[in-house]
């Protein structure tokens, strides 16, 4: 009799039973075997008054990565290094859960992994934001904006703060005595920058730069589902989970973060060997995909000058 | 960082605990608590409940847990409600929380003092409290982290893995894991897993190889006997001790 | 106006009030039938045997989102339990027949609707829990909130529940469900298959 | 086979002869402390168990006990009250509706006392109860989703010293002690106290004892001496009351 | 500063009289009932609906019409200078209102008794004429979830600069200091939901400014009428002709 209902009145009525039947064949509801990711793009420089973005898709999780730079003046500690501010937000068009406290919980573990990740791999040199010891560092502000709530979003977040890193230039500036950092007006980028300093400032960058990037996180969540692996879940898989693994490895293959928090299965040393197995082939996908994308990238601003 | 021989600053063995104990029933008021130090890291738990819970947030199939970290001083910062969260989903995992629907049950916990391995210390702590409080679970946690310190140049070598690092180790460490794991029940039937205990939670800081991270895995199960070992004690004890008037 | 087929867009003018009755995904303004929605323009010809204003061709818009399905009374429905108390279980109705629905509609099960026999000594916390998959029939459209809903017949009751450890529980009588896993034995209305 | 109340006090299927070799030793969560395959008839388990597949497995710390045939259950302190039926518990009112009141008794829930379980109660002659009176009941039912009922009457209807408290104090103690209080033959902290005082006193089995006496300052020395006795032998209770009265007697 | 060259040109090389390019889609995000993009020249936002659903707080339900709920919000990095502006400012109240009152004019809000329609609306990128832009991405949100409309809801800016009346300011037009004027407009029945203006005008010049940003709102109303029937021949490809 239950054969009869319709399958959206099943899925409806059987979660639970509806998610068994594709895995019993080894599929999924989106049609996707058990260790594909969803599709995925990154767009870079999707925010033009932003100093460095990218827009990342993973499947219909969408996220926008923005980095904005301000100057500081070094703490004592570290007087040769700027540092990186980040936040997650995710406003109330990114998912039919209406409850605020849901996507509370959900963004301060995102926010906390993704920077751990960061400076874990060592991706960006602080030290590379210096723009005078001791004087003036650039604070890079990144915030991450969740537009499309669809599942896997920590690796989704950590996506698109590489690309955006990836798409950071540094403006060229000077610093004058007193220490204030001035913008340089430089030919064919001037824009609407106005040189207001005098002559006796000392020119410190005049270049506009990218960052040296250090080794690029990667990362698959998969979820864990009565003895199931299942790669970069999507919301409604993730509402049926038992428990999720974050793996997150660097290109040299190196472990930047295991990251299990509880749930209700728990995994042996073997299962967390294949999540690192299947980890390590979707980090050279992701690689591949964002160098492609910043060959596009390139391309297209080749073809527009 | 350590010069003498294999020792570590504090005179441990890289493959040491610190000195534990564990105080269950100190809060009066609350419905079961434990305080558990591991030296100088020292954090107390509060257990109240299962109690009603405000009509807005019940759960009309399960209890809902909620808990509530105090960093020392000052508010919460975004690490703390990580940890949180951390705890809260940790915890989900041995609570039967199915037995009381619509409740709610609260985790208070305090940190008394961080001196290292904090979000294990207090995974301990929660648990004992949890047992404390007589709420039905599937079993016992157990966490412990570990520090891989870096590697000293010239000496070659792997990177040591110190267990049950204080803040200085943790600070100074190229790594950190830390691991909640199952533990191993007295058992009337012979049919024990030969897998060794299984991670519910894992967090981690740093870069490391992978097989490090395996190495520490190892290393922290067998704390983590331990760390059972002792909370059964404890537990002994506190259950003895209640028992003593009356009967 | 438009060629049938024709693609709208809220506020276009589809025809004159004169000239069909306004259907789906239409409103009237003034003298002019005009699109609400954004779809497809349909007209079709008026019910038989109405009344005279309803002799006019009906004009419609129609998207391709799908109706969602309606209870009506004497249909019968699935619903999930999400609450009991002492008098009535509240249910969210999931489908109508054999279609799942897509708008929230709320049923309640009282008491004296659990089932047919021995109405007076019905309780609902040994007919159904929260999480407990029901059919039901609708009895009436109930208050403005909510279906009012009836168990009292052999083939309706709960069709699915799962005990406190999670596992489906077989029926084992009329009235008695089993965890296999736990062994524990729980009381529901249970839906004879 | 009966089916399984609120806290899994129920039986499970088959079982063994033979008891588990860990009754009287103190068990933790996740023990398995029965193998079922073992053969056996009916074991019926109480409290802190649970069957999971052909295992019994302890929920709750505490000591293993055991009863013949085949009882097993675990002892142990949970200091929060867990309401069964035919407890005699004291409540405090906190909502007030036509047909009944809300009742708080510390339980994981709240419970609710209809308004016609009082000795003698019609619709129009209802007892005047306000939010914050207290109430001493019995627990009519328990299930695990709906709020457990209370009546102010016994089985046949009469008060047997069910109703409304009046005036006095209400304190909190733990639900062991409470156990303590209700045991017969009468504890010795509460034989103590009614040799040289006399006061009323209701405690219920969720903890919470209310007391009143002709002054507040033997009302207060009653609720501390019972506080005080939780973890007390019998000899040094007396030995409190006794010093604690001699306080009071002196001018 | 001089805003319009003397051959006639804007800074951004546009004439007086011209829209910047207009370009939306529609259906943008999967978990919304509704949903769309759109660009104004360099502004950029996103507006989702949710809904009609039940109401979220019972005791604001209507019983006689459906509530509409309206929340706006700005990026981070949607500006040139970073702000965080904590949820609930007064610019965004005062926006979040006037999204909904010029939305709620054209909902036929009478149909939906007791129920909710959320509409959020997230400025990615802002260039001027993000509350025009704003209505335009809500209405074309709102048509994509199939809520029925009286009409569409348009929306232009015009200013005033140099002696030139000027259709839909960019940022650098917005802060000259000159005279902003935005219209919502209903284009079928020609009826204004929405005008707001800050500075001052003479009276005939106003109507002039005001006719601009009329004649805006309907060339931007026929273009989103436009990206709709496309939006919709290309989802009726795809889900086969429509059961009737």
């Amino acid at each position: 009799m239950d054969s009869q209902l319709e399958a959206e009145a099943f899925k409806r009525i059987y979660p639970e039973e509806y998610f068994q039947r594709f895995l019993s064949e080894g599929t999924r509801p989106d049609g996707r075997p058990l260790g594909r990711a969803r599709s995925t793009t990154i767009g870079f420089g999707a925010v033009s008054t932003a100093d460095g973005s990218a827009l990342v898709k993973i499947g219909s999780t969408t996220l926008l990565a923005g980095i904005k730079l301000e100057v500081m003046t070094p703490t004592a500690e570290a007087p040769d290094a700027g540092k990186i501010a980040a936040t997650f937000e995710m406003p109330p068009l990114c998912s039919p859960d209406a409850r605020p406290e849901r996507r509370l919980e959900e963004t301060s573990v995102v926010v906390q992994q993704v920077m751990n990740a960061i400076e874990s791999a060592g991706l960006v040199n602080t030290k590379e934001l210096l723009i005078s010891t001791g004087k003036a560092a650039w604070v890079a502000y990144l915030d991450i904006y969740c537009l499309d709530a669809d599942g896997s979003l920590l690796d989704a977040a950590l996506l698109a703060a590489v690309a955006a890193f990836a798409d950071l230039t540094l403006p060229p500036v000077r610093v004058n005595p007193e220490g204030h950092v001035l913008p340089v007006l430089s030919g064919a980028q001037g824009g609407n920058l106005r040189e207001n300093g005098d002559a006796s400032s000392e020119v410190v960058t005049v270049e506009r730069r990218k960052l040296t990037l250090g080794a690029m996180p990667w990362a698959a969540t998969i979820g864990l589902y009565k003895g199931h692996l299942i790669v970069d879940p999507t919301a409604e898989e993730e509402a049926l989970l038992e428990s999720t693994v974050t793996t997150i490895l660097d290109e040299a293959g190196r472990l930047i973060s295991l990251f299990k928090p509880g749930g209700i299965t728990a995994v042996t040393t073997a299962l967390i060997q294949d999540c690192v197995e299947l980890t390590r082939h979707r980090a050279r996908e992701l690689k591949q995909i964002l160098e492609e994308s910043s060959q596009e990238d390139e391309d297209e601003g080749d073809e527009s000058q | 960082m350590s010069s003498q021989g294999s020792l570590r600053k504090d005179g441990r063995t890289f493959n040491q605990l610190r000195g534990m104990v564990c105080d269950r029933g100190l809060l009066h008021r609350a419905d079961g608590s434990a305080k558990w130090s591991q030296d100088g890291t020292s954090v107390l738990v509060g257990v109240y409940g299962p109690k009603n819970m405000p009509p807005k947030r019940e759960d009309p199939e399960k209890a809902v847990l909620e808990v509530l970290w105090k960093p020392k001083s000052g508010i919460q910062g975004p690490e703390e409600r990580e940890a949180e969260i951390i705890l809260r989903r940790t915890l989900e995992a041995v609570v039967l929380a199915p037995l009381f629907p619509r409740a709610g049950i609260s985790v208070v916990v305090q940190v008394i003092h961080d001196d290292g391995s904090l979000l294990s210390c207090a995974i301990n702590a929660a648990c004992a409290a949890l047992v404390d409080a007589g709420i039905p679970m599937t079993g016992l946690l157990a966490s412990v982290t570990i520090a891989l310190a870096k590697r000293d140049d010239g000496a070659g070598g792997g990177a040591h893995l110190q267990l049950d690092p204080t803040r200085e180790e943790q600070d100074g460490a190229q790594a950190t894991v830390c691991l909640a794991l199952e533990t191993t029940p007295k058992a009337a039937t012979s049919n024990g897993s030969v897998e060794g205990e299984a991670v519910v939670t894992s967090t981690t800081r740093g870069a490391m190889a992978i097989e490090e991270y395996l190495e520490a895995l190892d290393r922290c199960r067998m704390a983590s006997r331990t760390i059972n070992a002792f909370a059964r004690l404890s537990l002994d004890k506190a259950q003895r001790r209640l028992e003593l008037p009356g009967t | 106006m438009g060629e049938e087929n024709a693609v709208k867009t809220p506020g276009d003018i589809l025809g004159r009030v004169s000239e069909y009755t306004s259907g789906r995904g239409t409103h009237v303004r003034g003298d002019h039938i005009c699109a609400s929605i954004v779809g497809q323009q349909s007209i079709s010809a008026p019910a038989a045997g109405a009344s005279d204003k309803a002799q006019l061709p009906v004009i419609e818009v129609i998207n391709g989102k799908e109706r969602s399905a309606v209870p009506e009374t004497g249909s019968t429905v699935t619903a999930k339990v999400v609450r009991i108390d002492h008098r009535k279980a509240t249910a969210d109705i999931l489908c109508v027949g054999l279609r799942a629905v897509t708008q929230k509609f709320t049923g309640i099960i009282r008491q004296q609707d659990v089932r047919a026999t021995e109405i007076d000594k019905v309780e609902i916390a040994t007919s159904f829990r929260p999480g407990d998959i029901v059919r039901a029939e609708v009895l009436s459209l109930g208050d403005a909130r909510a279906y009012y809903l009836s168990t009292a017949k052999n083939e309706l009751g709960v069709v699915f529940a799962k005990s406190p450890a999670g596992v489906r529980m077989v029926p084992v009588s009329w009235e008695k469900m089993q965890c296999p896993k736990t062994k524990v034995i729980e009381l529901r209305k249970v839906a004879k298959t | 086979m009966l089916q399984s109340s609120g806290q899994g006090d129920g039986p499970s299927t088959s079982g063994s002869e033979q008891a588990s070799s860990y009754v009287g030793q103190i068990v933790a969560p996740g023990d398995i402390v029965l193998d079922l395959t073992q053969a056996g008839k009916l074991v019926r388990i109480g409290g802190g168990l649970q069957q999971d597949g052909t295992s019994l497995v302890v929920t709750k710390a505490g000591r293993l006990r055991h009863t013949k045939p085949s009882k097993y259950w675990v002892e142990g302190s949970q200091r929060r009250y867990v309401p069964a039926v035919e407890d005699v518990v004291v409540g405090v009112v906190v909502e007030r509706y036509a047909e009944h009141l809300v009742i708080d008794i510390g339980g994981p829930v709240t419970a609710l006392l209809p308004a016609l379980a009082f000795e003698g109660a019609t619709r129009r002659n209802k007892p005047n109860l306000n939010i914050g009176d207290s109430v001493y009941a019995r627990v009519t039912s328990t299930s695990r989703d709906t709020e457990p009922t209370l009546a102010c009457h016994d089985a046949s209807g009469r008060a047997a010293g069910f109703g409304p408290l009046a005036k006095g104090y209400l304190f909190q103690c733990s639900t062991g002690l409470a156990r303590t209080l209700l045991s017969r033959p009468t504890c010795a902290v509460l034989e103590a106290l009614g040799g040289g005082l006399s006061f009323e006193l209701a405690v219920g089995m969720n903890g919470k004892v209310w007391v009143d006496a002709a002054s507040a300052a033997i009302t207060v020395l009653v609720a501390n001496a019972i506080i005080n006795s939780e973890f007390l032998s019998p000899t040094q209770a007396k030995i409190m009351v006794k010093s604690l009265l001699k306080q009071v007697q002196q001018p | 500063m001089e805003y319009v060259s003397p051959e006639g040109l804007r800074l951004d090389g546009r004439r007086p009289k011209e829209v910047r390019q207009l370009k939306c889609e529609l259906a943008v995000l999967h978990r919304a009932d509704g949903s769309a993009y759109l660009e104004m020249g360099n502004t950029k936002v996103l507006a989702t609906v949710y809904g009609p659903h039940e109401v979220s707080q019972r005791s604001q339900s209507l019983h006689d019409r459906a509530l509409v709920h309206c929340e706006y919000s700005m990026a981070t990095f949607s500006t040139g200078e970073r702000r965080r502006r904590p949820k609930g400012d007064r610019r965004s109240v005062e926006l979040s209102l006037v999204i909904r009152q010029s939305m709620e004019a054209a909902i036929l809000t009478h149909l939906l008794p007791r129920t909710q329609i959320d509409i959020y609306v997230q400025v990615l990128q802002a260039d001027g004429g993000t509350r025009a832009a704003c209505i335009n991405a809500a209405t074309l949100a709102l048509a994509d979830a199939g809520v029925p409309m009286r009409d569409l809801v348009a929306s232009c800016a015009a200013g005033y600069l140099n002696g030139t009346p000027l259709l839909d300011l960019n940022y650098v037009e917005d802060s000259a200091g000159g005279p902003d004027l935005t219209v919502a407009l209903l284009p079928k029945a020609e009826k204004v939901t929405l005008l707001q203006m800050d500075s001052k005008l003479p009276l005939d010049t106003f109507e002039a400014v005001l006719g601009l940003a009329m004649d805006g709102c309907k060339a931007i109303a026929a273009h989103m009428r436009q990206a709709l029937l496309e939006h919709t021949r290309k989802q009726a490809v795809v889900r086969g002709p429509v059961r009737l």
